[in-house]
Formats: C-alpha cells, structure tokens, sequence
C-alpha cells in the first residue's frame, strides 16, 4: 500500500492552514509544515518558547538564542516579536493560536491524544502539548497510520497515557485525512493510490465512510 | 470536534460578525474603529489615569451611542474621559478600582449617577482586577489572592484553604470589546507602548473577544523592535491612528 | 498642643526608610515622602501604574504617559523601568516592594488598617490599597492622629471597612512614631512639645509607653 | 508586626545570610557568583534548550559541587549543560518539562541516573510550571488550569469546581536560587533580554529568594531602555559578565 513520505503528509497538513491565521507546530514531523505554505498566506508560526512570526528552519549562523520551541534555528518574518513564557502560554491556553499541529502516539475515537509518554520506554516529555491540545482552537494531529509493527495509532480507546481528552479535530496520516467529531470518526480524503478498503481496515476505531470520498491533492 | 475551550464568550453577544483574522484591519477614524459595539456590551477600557488611555476611541463610543454598557476599567472619576459615557447614561455598570473620590468637593457624574442608583459599582482592587482579567485572557479558572480576606471584598466570594492557609477564589473577567491606547502599531497590529502607558491595556488585549486600539503613528511591519513589542499582533483586531488627546485627571 | 505638619510627618517618613529599599508611596501625604529621601541613600519608589524608579513630582512638561499612581507628572532616576500592571502587582503581592508607605482613616491595636472606605460619604476607592497593605514586607501608615472632630484615628477596633487585617507596622502622625507589634502599640517617639501623656489621651487604644521616649529627629 | 505574607521560604535554607539589597552586586567570575549555594537547595534554571541559558552559571555550580538539589527547568538532556550536574550526581530532583527523550537512542547522564533510580523527576506542562513559578513569584496562593485534566498529571491533585466547570489546581514553585541569563543588565541589577533568550528568564526572577544573572554585558544604570527592561532591578541581587557558552541541543 503506498503511504506518503514525511514530507508529504507535512505539505497536506499545510494545506489544511487557512490564510492569516496563528499555528503552532509541534516537535518531529509537524516542524516540516513550516516549509511547505506560502508566504502570502500571512500564516504566522508560534513557538512556545515565546515567538510569534518565525519562518520555518533557518540556514544562517546559529544563534542560540533564536530557536524554536524544538532547539531548530529559525528565521523571522517582519513584524515577528518575542514574549517569555507566561505569555506565551497565555496566547496557547487562552484560546488566541488558531491551529496546533502535533504529532500522535494514539488517538480515540473520541478524539482522545496520546503523544507523550511512550509506555515501552517507559517515559517521555511533555513540553507544551497538553496546552496546546487545551487551548488551541483546532488541533490536527499529524502521523504515521500504523507502528512499525502495523498496529493502528487510531483507537477505540488510547491505552498511552493521555494528553489530553476530546481534543483532536483532524487526524492526517500517511494515509488519509480523517474529521474527528462527536459523532466519531469520518474519512475525509485518501492518499493517492490507497483504497477506503485498506484505510478502514488499518483504523483500529470505527470510521464512517461517505460516498465518493476524494484523493489528496498534493 | 466543538472545543471546550476557546474564547468563552460573554452572555451579551453585541458583534454581530467577528472575523478572526491575524492580520489587523487599519481605521481612518475612531468612529469608524468603535462601529458596530451595542447596547449592552462589555467594555474593557486600556490606561491609568492619563497614561496610555484611549481618549480617541472613548469620545467615538460616546459619539457613537450604545446604552446599557458595562465598563471594565482602572479608573472613572473627574477629568477621566470615560465619565463623558455618563452624559448620556450609557454606563449600567462599572468594574473599577478607583470611582468614588474618598474626600469630598466636586462629584464626577459617574458619582452623581451612582449615587442616585442610575450605574452599579464593582470596585476591585487593582492587583485582583488586573489577574481576573489576565485569567479570562490565559484560559485560566480563576484567582486565588489573600488580597481582601477580612474585608468586605470577600463577602459572598469562596475561600479556599490550602494546606491550612486561606485563599480568596477571584473569578476570571472577559469583554466583548476592549479600547485600547498604544505608542505605535505596525500593519500586521504588533502594539508598542511608551513610558508609564503600559499598565492595563497588554492585558486587556487578552482578555476580550474584539481588541480596538489606537495608536500615535502606524509603521510597516518589522519597524518594531521585536522585543519591544509590548502586545503581539495575534490579540489586536482593529487599529487607528489618531493625536492623543491629553488628560488631566482631578481624582 | 503642637502637631506635625504633613510635610514634617512626610520627613519623618523618610527617615524610616533604609537606604537602597524599594518603597511604595501611596496617594496623599505620602507622596510628599519622595520629596525628603537623600538621592545618595539609592532609594527605588515603585508605583503601582508600572515604574520602578520615579524621583517625585516632576516640574517638566506634562506628559500624560508619565505619572505616578495618583495621575501626578513625575521625573525618573537612571535605572528606572516600566512594566505592566500585571507586573506591577506580582511585585507587590508576590513581597518584592519593602515598604509601602499608605494614608489612613483608623489603624487598631491589632495592626489593622482601614484607608479606603469613608463610610459618612457612602463611598471610596481601593486602589492598589488592599494588595500593598497585604504585600509590601513593611508597612508604615503615615495620618493624622486625631479627625478634624478630635476622634482618635487609632482605634481599639476599626468600624470603618477594612483594607487589610493585621497588616501594619509602624504608625506615623503629627504627633508621634507608634511602633505596632502582635503584642499590640508602643510608643517610640513623640513630636516635638508633645508629650507622652498628651498622645497616650488621642490615643484610642492601649499604647505602652516605656521609659525616656525620645523626640523625633527632623 | 511579622509579616503574613512575604517571602515564603523554601523548607532548606541554603543561603546561610541573605541581605536584600536593591542594588544588585556585580562579581567578577561565575564561581564567585554561585559561592553559598548549598546542599540541598532548590535551584531554578532559566532559558529554553539554547536560548537564554545561564551556562557559565551553571558550569560554575557543577564546578562548585553542592549535591542534593532539586532543579526546577524547562528542559534537562542531551547537549544540555544541565545534564552536566549528574557527572558528579549533584542532582536529587528535577521538575521540568522536557527530560526523557520520546524516541530511542543515545540517552543522556539525567535519563541514565533516572532510570537506576537515582534522580527523581516531576515532569510538569510547559504552561503549568511557567504559571507555577509565576504564582509563587506573585503571592498568589496557585494555578487553576483545565492543562492536565483527566490526564496522569491531576493523580493525586485537587480539583475544583466552579460553576459546574473542572479546574485542576496547581501548586505555586519557589526556589531558594535562581540562575538566569540576559543580554545585558545595568549596575542597578535591570536586565534586557535578546530575541528568543526571554522564555522562563523573567518569570524565575520573581520566584526565588537569591537571582544571580549572567549577562554579555554590565552597562551604567540608565543605558537600557526603560521600557526594554524584563527584568526590573528589584528582582535581581547578583550579577556577572562572561561570554556565552554556544550550546547545541540534541534533544
């Protein structure tokens, strides 16, 4: 079954992104969307670690003192500014980020995120993800369909520990995009190539499958 | 999947369309900044006493008419602007810490209306104000202060003890609307302030639902200082460029 | 019998402050106190406005953005900053500000303190009141000794409305220097012409007063 | 009369004399400027990864050798100079938010001593422990924060509800000793930060009974821009210039 690169479910999750809006892109593969929106969109990045308006990984001379909240360089946009902590998370729990971007160990059916803390290696970190799936006004977890021993990460239940409940609003994978509501979960779009067949049988939750569902566009 | 957080809204909805948009909208005009504010509204008001107060936006919303408002701000008394809101009667009420002049001689008409029971009072005490407001802007479900334990600022409020200590529970604060006064404003709506004209109005850029700021000069995006940016442009919706208007306050 | 005037109580004030503190003057009388600090002795006045570093009323040009706490022009001293008022109060509620020098209407032998309710008039104003009187580590109440009817101001218990319980520590008037302890008041100074049996008889509560009191130095 | 409020002390007080002085000290080398810190102390570390870290500080701690401490930090790990403490198994505790890598790997000396049981570790969302320090630098009695709910984090944790809303309290942090990087400070104790360097800086200076600050540069008092100050001098009893140390996170 072909399933996308990396890359390329980062360019479908900023295809997502809605001009002029604020997001937040967390460590690992989120980081990568950053390099794939245009620039007129106006879209402005913010890192927890109190940026508003970077442009994506930088190439310049590092300067330790302008990462992102995953210890990347970065760039700027004009009108970028900085804030310590406490605002930034004013800005993250209050509700004002329009988008978070997280990667996922597991999600419910319910839109429950597991992406913290990894059982077998019995630990993890937090960072600011259980901030971000609180107060973020829309939450898109973006990762791989299945472990690597093809165990579904879209679950009945989590059985990771929890970052936070009833959180999630868009699932995109390597192989679908996936509407999380109260209702549970709907199949959105399909990555080139891979059938309704083969999603629905590597979703280990139930997934209502309307008529005529349409490929990425990519 | 309908999010239980996000902006909690006030009871009185009063912008009939709000559209979210990181980019701020520039105004010609104070008046055409403070459109569309309602009857009935709540309305946080930036500055300390002549210090970074949005005397331009204040003069708009009185020119402008709604009734039945709530303002939540540092200060109303005489030679504060916001007690021109009184000429009309459109204060209902007033969240406040300083309203009522302790001594006697000339009365506000904010005073005058309060006293006749035209206008309701909540006075707050200034670091109680400022963290309810920082609370509704933060997502955070309150505050928990020993400002006002034994006085009758806790009356009716919860206590709660911790380890043997007792706390004041404050509840957070929200508006529909906040006028706000900033040095400068770039076009993306980054705020800079000047001197003591701080204060409230960061804060209050978090904390409602439509941010209005006027400022002395608006300048291209990156011609601030990133580090002097003393509101960042996700909280500010609308800005103008208008002269201060300059204040004395009489207390 | 001879009393202080408020400047001579704002003197004596100022000779309560050590040097190199941070001191909160609250609004009335004791901002005359910034007017009788010895520039050399480094003393920081915090206003809670947002500036650490104001040097009294200003005879410069009115300018709206730099005022103290009661809306009075002020100059800054080298060093001076300003915050929010977010800041401002985690300064003073969090112990920060060493001395808060406030005006009172009754102080009791308890230490408690009511300055902001004036119940004959149906109305007051707190302030930054209740959070200095709770968080400043000292806490000086700079008053007149009696009314203007002659009632004591330093009450058994107060019947005015609150600002704080327990709260200060020293009592200034234009007739004497009132150290306050949790075993109640005792006498430290007197003004000068005035003696101990004149301030034990406008005192409204129970004042110790040991042996060989000293005049105020001015 | 003895204070209610005031500082509120940590449970070991390591700083054998410390006189409150609003004129930072400045000393000349990183070591003198952590000399005092105990056995035992709860220590606070600013900056985020590389920016804004106090790294000739802490150098100077590990150099210094006090064992038994609590570190309060955003991140402990790989590249991270805070890693540095466990060579010489200084560490008891550490409160932070980053410490355990979530992929395989090389593992850091931090993850190697917590795994052999060791070292002790609380991990604590971003938002949560920067709302922590803040409320045990601002005399408020905690946190109400929907962050954690429902989660592992609210075990064993209160909760508290208002208006038939789930809050989860958290407790204030305080630290004996917090060591902070800037940009600049002046001869007052005023510090500027640079870009990204701000992060935990200025919130730990509020929360910790001594603030030593390592800075590029010690400029005359008046030379930072009032309004460019993030930490006022009030918050910050010593000071030293030295180069940065450039770290590389490795996560």
């Amino acid at each position: 079954m072909p399933a996308l690169t990396r890359e390329l479910i980062a360019l479908r999750v900023a295809r997502e992104l809605e001009p002029r809006t604020v997001v937040n892109l967390g460590i690992g593969l989120p980081t990568l969307v950053a390099g794939f929106v245009d620039p007129a969109d106006q879209i402005l990045f913010q890192a927890e670690n109190g940026i508003l308006g970077y442009a994506g990984v930088s190439d310049a001379d590092y300067d330790p003192d302008l990462i992102n909240a995953g210890g990347q360089p970065v760039d700027l946009v004009p009108g970028a500014s900085f804030f310590d902590t406490a605002t930034s998370f004013a800005m993250i729990r209050g509700g004002h980020v329009d988008v978070a971007v997280l990667g996922g160990l597991q999600v419910s059916a319910h839109g429950d995120l597991a992406n913290w803390f990894v059982p077998e290696r019995g630990g993890g970190s937090v960072g600011g993800a259980m901030d971000l799936a609180v107060g973020a006004r829309k939450l898109i977890v973006a990762m791989a369909h299945v472990t690597r021993d093809g165990a579904s990460r879209i679950v009945a239940e989590c059985d990771y520990p929890l970052t936070a409940a009833r959180c999630v609003d868009v699932i995109i994978t390597d192989l679908a995009v996936i509407d999380v509501s109260a209702n549970g979960l709907t199949l959105r779009e399909t990555a080139p190539g891979v059938s309704a067949d083969e999603i629905v049988a590597a979703t280990g939750a139930p997934l209502a499958v309307p008529a005529d569902i349409p490929e990425m566009r990519l | 999947m309908p999010r239980r957080l996000c902006r909690q809204r006030c009871a009185v909805p009063v912008i009939a369309r709000y559209d979210p948009r990181m980019v701020a909208q520039v105004f010609a005009t104070p008046d055409a900044a403070v459109a569309g504010i309602g009857d009935g509204a709540t309305v946080m008001v930036g500055g300390f006493i002549s210090a970074g107060s949005p005397s331009n936006l204040i003069r708009a919303l009185v020119r402008s008419g709604p009734t039945g408002l709530t303002a939540v701000a540092n200060n109303i008394g005489l030679g504060d602007l916001l007690d021109e809101l009184c000429e009309h009667r459109q204060l209902a009420r007033v969240i406040a810490t300083f309203a009522i002049r302790a001594s006697g001689g000339r009365t506000s008409r904010f005073e005058q209306q309060y006293r006749a029971g035209e206008v309701e009072l909540e006075l707050v005490p200034q670091g109680t104000l400022i963290e309810r407001i920082r609370a509704g802007g933060a997502g955070l479900g309150g505050v928990l202060t020993r400002t006002g334990l034994g006085t009758i600022v806790a009356e009716d409020k919860r206590i709660i003890e911790i380890d043997g200590e007792q706390w004041l529970l404050e509840r957070p604060l929200r508006a529909d609307v906040a006028l706000l006064k900033a040095s400068r404003a770039d076009t993306l709506g980054n705020l800079e302030y000047r001197l003591a004209g701080i204060n409230f109005n960061p804060v209050m850029a978090t904390a409602a639902d439509l941010v209005i700021a006027e400022v002395e000069e608006i300048v291209e995006a990156g011609e601030i200082t990133p580090e002097r940016v003393g509101t960042p442009a996700v909280f500010v919706d609308r800005i103008v460029a208008c002269p201060p208007i300059p204040v004395r306050w009489e207390g």
